[in-house]
């Protein structure tokens, strides 16, 4: 998501605040960020306004993550949920990028598929949960049906609206050159797409990640879900808080690959373009 | 034109006939526990929802997610605008949005209750907070994206504050905040079961949840045939706003010839 | 084959699902004082969290037995699952003392009774179940209407909070919340809710599918003769329960110290046991009375041949 | 001149307006001969465009048909090529300069060393340096340029070119002008050309199709009589250059020209 | 002429290139008087929209700097319009012609009867009929003149324009060309104009400012000494004119010019 723009070309004016631009800016400014977020739920964890409620303070969890981390058993339930997740998130990313860029590109499969999609996109996996279990059992399988499930519909839904958003100059060109399909395809819709694609993915990675561990809570697979679980019917709120900022972490660890990846593959895109010239 | 539109509305009904025949010769045989005949699953949606729980189950959890999804998606622009608009916000903020939306969205119910008690207000949270992320990812995405000469063309001639979010910056990331919509919406429906799981006595998500909770299989194919009807009703009544308001997108990328 | 040990040739593997909770600790506390073994069988214990998977994994096969409650178990009879108890948990205590599922208020301005409740709001863990039952039988015993009051479903880990915000005026509360809650706040007491049902309310059980209860009737006996010695070792022995409650539901060995135990039971009390189905369907968490004795196998079963 | 390769038979587009449908063409009709170079001419918004995306096959025309050697053009013909007047859009951002030439010809047998020709093609247009570089790297000028060179690299039986020149200045304008001259020759291309210079239309042309104000029709065709040899400044000095540069101004404007010197600068406007 | 408005001082800019830094502008300093109309030339490629995107507070120079009324230029000026190169990116899809141009104006306290001066800028620009059009709805002239209706409308005391007039036939390009000098002298504004037209730098300009291939630098400045009132057929048929013309051509070739008859016709292509 680094922008090409600069905050003046975006906001239409000079911003007042000093330009942060120095090389190491994303990591000290994306540090910045998750203290003033810390002190914030340490400051309402201690005012009165939840005092009285069960939100345990940044820093009673962020001892007991430090905790957690040097037991293996913690690491084993990290080890399975990203085991889970990546499983998922291959099958929906192999799914859903070819489906909906062919839904995008051929209104007539849009319109085939259009009613399997828009009614099953809705329909909440969680519901499924003793189809899930019937089907799958209580195992890893389901729990990546699940995410598969949950995450395929978005990815698809954005792959659809990135290959619509090829502009007509582009495919004029592309026919008047007599590209075949599949090439077309390949160097005039992917890239095309590529950008909503990008979004989608992102958006699919967390939410896989979140049907990992909800599924996992559930069916009681093992993972930081079950941990979870466990955690909550046995009472211990500051457990279930480190496991949930756990989950947390991994989103964003989850999110900086992400964002890697896409800088590798939209250089040429606007949002990739060097901010000011130099 | 006209024939393809025609053309495209046979392939529409003639292939949800089928699938629904599929699904009914499938389902006719004995596919176990989880399962149960088309028959009984129109059965239990016409007692639960023709018209005797309707106003008791219907009608809140439509609130729900009408609020919700409004908080959404007004919460998701504006976020999206400001973490677009500004790399140093970006980031800022970067780390801590791909926290919250990697929370397990069971995780937040606990917070809401103590944050919003066991009222409407409650789920309204969870729908929104949950569903504003495809459109913040989308919107930031989008303004990042925008046309240099574009945005320099708005500059060059002052168009700033207001009038620039109105009549550059929106419309410009129309196509993108539709494609944010399309997904939030689908998990709004999602959500509204979630958010009905804790402190709910109505609503088509504590339906279906107490027809699990009480091993009423039928009921709860009812329920979640009800939930996959009001996506797809409310995923089409968006797709015919979005024609109307990106018609110049259509245009753009010709797909109106 | 190990050589050795007694009838090694017959061991047999099998999954029993388990819920984290002290009540159904007795199976896998059975499985580490090897009294299962001793029968015959290797258990694996399958830790589910939540109860709604648990029919569905019986008759995939997934699990060969699991833990539930004679008061759900009327909902799954009433559905007609295939499904069998073989045999008991643990019956509720008769007060304050040995209940483990108690109405509260706050010490500083809840009512100090039961009638006091009239017109409140009242957190049970889920509608439709025995929790809600329990609630509504206890303000019918003081003379309260049910109706006055509205029961708002929270789940046990999310009550305590919920009663100190003044979102609600009272909870049905469960162990290990029960202590939790004690001793983060001051409390009062109101009811023993399992005792304001009946006196010696058949809690917990074991159940299997009705599939593998046909195709393996000498593994369903063995563990029945395993859950008996387990049931009779941890009625014997509560301390070595109490250390075993952390390890197994992750419970704060400080509140696992202070928790009331179950009271545990070797028979089934049919009598018991279809009253409260009556019970469930008379205030509308089932359908209708199911004929709960066509579903209670003999403890244990006649071995065969 | 051999046979008619291509032939727009009565073609007339109307597009939905503001408040009513706009006819944009009313009937439009010529052929174009096998190896023929023709421009076409026509004040701004005249259809020149939209004719050529019916003639390429990428719009249907509201009513008449374009054929390519008799066959109706429904789909863009294998063996065409187009510059289009937006080159900007028509340039892929995610390709470099080589790769945005190289990749028509992907599938191109008949070209062997597609990479030298790429090159040679990039080179021929100026653009030698900037071969690694993306679209938005470059001037409007340059990204033009590679449109053409995409083009000419591609070997088309039959190009067509949308005001291809108008971006660059006019030491390059006669440059490439001669460049799609020579290729031309070279590999024995039918050629349409839509432009607003009427110097450039009678120098490259065999033939000048002038198109009215819209709704519009053929004007007038002119056939251009000049040695098949062009040069950009011994051809331009001949009498008969000058006549037809009249005579084709004279055919747009519907009135007789001003003196040559006046109209030279006008026409070069 | 009064005091000095516009003054580009020392301005280079270097870009990353593919796999070097390219320098597009080496080192360019001209000045622009209050009312002046100046044009700049040069081959394509060579820097002038980056130059006018730095004039316009758009990009900041890599050294050297702008000033406007002696003050740096650091973010577009209130005072200042721009007819970009790339009209088509320039104007916004989602708004009519109308719309476009009466977005810039909503602001505008000074202007009253917005609705009457868009009609007129549309009107003037040849586009009545099409005010309710959306930019795609338009040819590629067409969409230029919105652009340039826009700026107009808009009434800049600086108005920068990069090759406003390239996409549109000669006979508009003329009246267009007539257009900008009328409401120049209305509104008294300042121009700078890119072109590739070197009749129509000399025709438009009180002065010409010839810039070399990149990197670039001023190669030549020419004062253009003919008489205030411009006529396309008078104005050019001046000997001054044709000296003018033959002196920009030397300038930017850097050799003799051919004969007028091939200079005016290259120059005019
Ligand atoms: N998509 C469209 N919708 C409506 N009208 C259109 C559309 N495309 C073109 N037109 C109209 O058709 C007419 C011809 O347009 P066209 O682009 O073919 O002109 P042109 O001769 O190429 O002009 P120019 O020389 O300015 O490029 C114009 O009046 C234009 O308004
Ligand atoms: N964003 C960019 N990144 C890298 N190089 C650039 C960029 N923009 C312009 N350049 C380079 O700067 C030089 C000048 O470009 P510019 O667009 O200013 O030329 P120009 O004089 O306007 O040409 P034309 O007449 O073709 O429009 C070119 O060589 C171009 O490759
Ligand atoms: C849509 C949906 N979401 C969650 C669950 C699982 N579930 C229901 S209640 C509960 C614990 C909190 O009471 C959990 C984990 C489900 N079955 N369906
Ligand atoms: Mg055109
Ligand atoms: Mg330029």
């Amino acid at each position: 998501m680094a922008s090409a723009l600069s905050e003046e070309e975006v906001l239409g004016m000079r911003s007042p605040q000093i330009h942060v631009t120095f090389r190491g800016a994303p990591v000290v400014l994306g540090l910045a960020g998750v203290a003033l977020a810390l002190a914030g739920w340490e400051v309402v964890a201690r005012t009165a306004l939840v005092s009285a409620s069960d939100l345990p303070s940044a820093s009673l969890v962020a001892g007991e993550l430090v905790r957690q981390v040097g037991r293996p058993a913690f690491w084993a339930g990290v080890g399975a949920t990203m085991t889970q997740w990546g499983i998922g998130m291959l099958i929906t990313v192999a799914v859903a990028v070819p489906a909906g860029l062919l839904m995008g590109s051929v209104e007539a499969v849009w319109r085939a598929l259009r009613p399997v999609v828009e009614f099953l996109r809705p329909v909440p996996g969680m519901a499924l949960i003793p189809l899930t279990v019937l089907l799958w059992g209580l195992s890893t399988a389901s729990v990546v049906f699940l995410i598969v499930f949950g995450s395929v519909w978005s990815l698809a839904v954005a792959a659809m609206y990135g290959a619509r958003n090829v502009d007509e100059g582009a495919r004029d060109t592309a026919r008047s050159y007599g590209l075949s399909r599949l090439e077309r395809v390949r160097w005039l819709v992917l890239p095309s797409a590529l950008p909503f694609i990008a979004t989608g993915l992102r958006v699919a990675s967390a939410t896989a990640l979140i049907i990992a561990i909800g599924a996992e809570l559930v069916i009681g697979v093992a993972g930081l879900g079950h941990d979870m679980a466990i955690a909550q019917t046995a009472g211990d709120v500051v457990h279930m808080y480190a496991l949930i900022v756990m989950s947390g972490i991994l989103g964003i660890a989850v999110h900086l690959v992400f964002s890697g990846v896409e800088r590798r593959f939209l250089r040429w895109h606007q949002s990739q373009r060097p901010a000011v010239p130099a | 034109m006209n024939g393809r539109r025609l053309r495209h509305l046979w392939l529409e009904i003639g292939v949800t006939a089928g699938l629904l025949t599929a699904a009914w010769l499938y389902l006719a045989g004995d596919r176990g526990y989880a399962w149960t005949s088309v028959p009984t699953m129109l059965g239990a949606f016409r007692d639960a929802w023709l018209f005797d729980k309707f106003g008791e189950h219907v009608v809140p959890s439509l609130v729900r997610l009408g609020l919700g999804f409004t908080l959404a998606v007004a919460a998701g622009v504006a976020l999206g605008v400001l973490v677009g608009s500004s790399r140093t916000i970006r980031l800022l903020s970067q780390p801590i949005i791909s926290f919250l939306r990697s929370l397990p969205a069971v995780s937040l119910l606990p917070l809401s209750l103590v944050l919003f008690g066991i009222g409407t207000a409650q789920k309204v949270f969870i729908i929104a907070f949950v569903c504003c992320w495809p459109i913040v990812l989308n919107v930031a995405d989008g303004i990042a994206e925008l046309d240099a000469t574009m945005l320099a063309s708005a500059r060059s001639y002052r168009v700033r504050g207001l009038d620039r979010l109105r009549w550059v910056l929106i419309p410009a990331i129309m196509p993108r905040i539709f494609a944010g919509m399309r997904i939030s919406l689908s998990m709004a429906v999602l959500l509204l079961v979630t958010s009905e799981m804790v402190a709910s006595a109505n609503g088509i998500g504590f339906f279906v949840w107490q027809s699990q909770l009480t091993f009423s299989i039928p009921d709860m194919w009812a329920g979640i045939i009800l939930l996959g009807l009001l996506g797809y009703g409310l995923n089409l009544g968006l797709q015919v706003v979005e024609r109307r308001v990106c018609r110049w997108h259509t245009h753009l990328t010709g797909r109106d010839e | 084959g190990g050589a050795g040990t007694e009838p090694s040739a017959a061991v047999r593997t099998i999954t029993v699902g388990v819920q984290p909770n002290t009540p159904f600790a007795v199976v896998p506390l059975g499985v580490r004082q090897g009294l299962f073994q001793k029968h015959g069988l290797d258990v694996k214990i399958k830790v589910i969290s939540t109860a709604t998977t648990i029919p569905p994994a019986l008759l995939a096969d997934q699990l060969q037995f699991s833990n539930w409650s004679f008061a759900s178990f009327a909902t799954l009879a009433d559905k007609k699952l295939p499904l069998k108890i073989v045999g008991p948990g643990d019956t509720a205590g008769r007060t304050l003392e040995n209940d483990y599922i108690q109405l509260l208020t706050l010490k500083d301005g809840g009512a100090t009774s039961v009638a006091g409740l009239t017109g409140k709001k009242i957190a049970v863990n889920s509608l439709a179940s025995l929790t809600e039952v329990q609630v509504k039988m206890a303000l019918k015993n003081a003379g309260v209407n049910p109706a006055s009051v509205s029961l708002v479903p929270i789940p046990f880990p999310d009550q305590l909070a919920a009663l100190t915000s003044g979102r609600v005026d009272a909870i049905g509360a469960g162990e290990p919340f029960l202590t939790l809650a004690k001793q983060k706040a001051e409390l009062n007491a109101l009811a023993a809710l399992n005792a304001e049902i009946m006196p010696d309310l058949p809690l917990s059980l074991w159940m299997t599918s009705e599939n593998y209860l046909q195709q393996h009737p000498e593994v369903v006996r063995a563990f029945q003769l395993g859950l008996k010695d387990s049931l009779e070792y941890a009625r014997a022995n509560p301390d070595a329960l109490r250390k075993f409650i952390p390890e197994f539901a992750g419970v704060d060995a400080a509140v696992a110290d202070k928790m009331i135990l179950p009271t545990w039971t070797t028979s089934v009390d049919q009598a018991k046991v279809q009253r409260i189905a009556e019970i469930m369907h008379e205030y509308g968490a089932v359908a209708s009375t199911p004929d709960m004795s066509k579903y209670i196998l003999p403890f244990p079963i006649e071995a065969k041949g | 001149m051999s046979a008619q390769l291509l032939e727009v038979v009565d073609v007339a587009k109307t597009f939905d307006g503001a408040h009513r449908p706009v006819k944009a063409i009313e009937r439009v009709g010529f052929t174009v001969a096998e190896d023929e170079f023709v421009s076409v001419v026509g004040p701004s918004g005249c259809g020149k465009t939209t004719l050529l995306r019916c003639i390429a096959g990428l719009a249907p025309p509201t009513t008449g048909c374009t054929l390519l050697r008799g066959v109706p053009v429904t789909e863009p013909p294998p063996e065409l090529a187009v510059v289009f007047q937006d080159y900007a859009r028509s340039l892929f951002p995610w390709l470099t300069v080589r790769g945005n030439i190289l990749l028509p010809l992907r599938r191109r047998r008949d070209i062997p060393g597609k990479e030298r020709t790429a090159a040679e093609a990039i080179e021929a247009v100026g653009l030698a340096g900037f071969a690694d570089h993306y679209p938005w790297q470059l001037s409007g000028g340059m990204q033009q340029r590679v449109a053409i060179a995409r083009a000419l690299a591609y070997r088309p039986r039959v190009l067509l070119m949308d005001e291809p020149f108008a971006s660059v200045d006019a030491q390059t304008r006669a440059d490439l002008e001669d460049l799609v001259l020579e290729v031309r020759r070279r590999f024995r291309m039918t050629v349409l050309l839509v432009t607003h210079d009427i110097d450039e239309a009678v120098y490259m042309s065999d033939r000048v199709v002038v198109l009215s104000r819209p709704p519009s029709v053929v004007k007038e065709e002119l056939t251009v009589g000049l040695p098949a040899d062009r040069h950009q400044i011994t051809t331009k000095e001949l009498r008969e250059f000058a006549r037809l540069r009249t005579a084709v101004y004279v055919a747009i404007k519907g009135q007789e020209a001003p003196s040559p010197q006046a109209t030279a600068a006008t026409a070069g406007g």
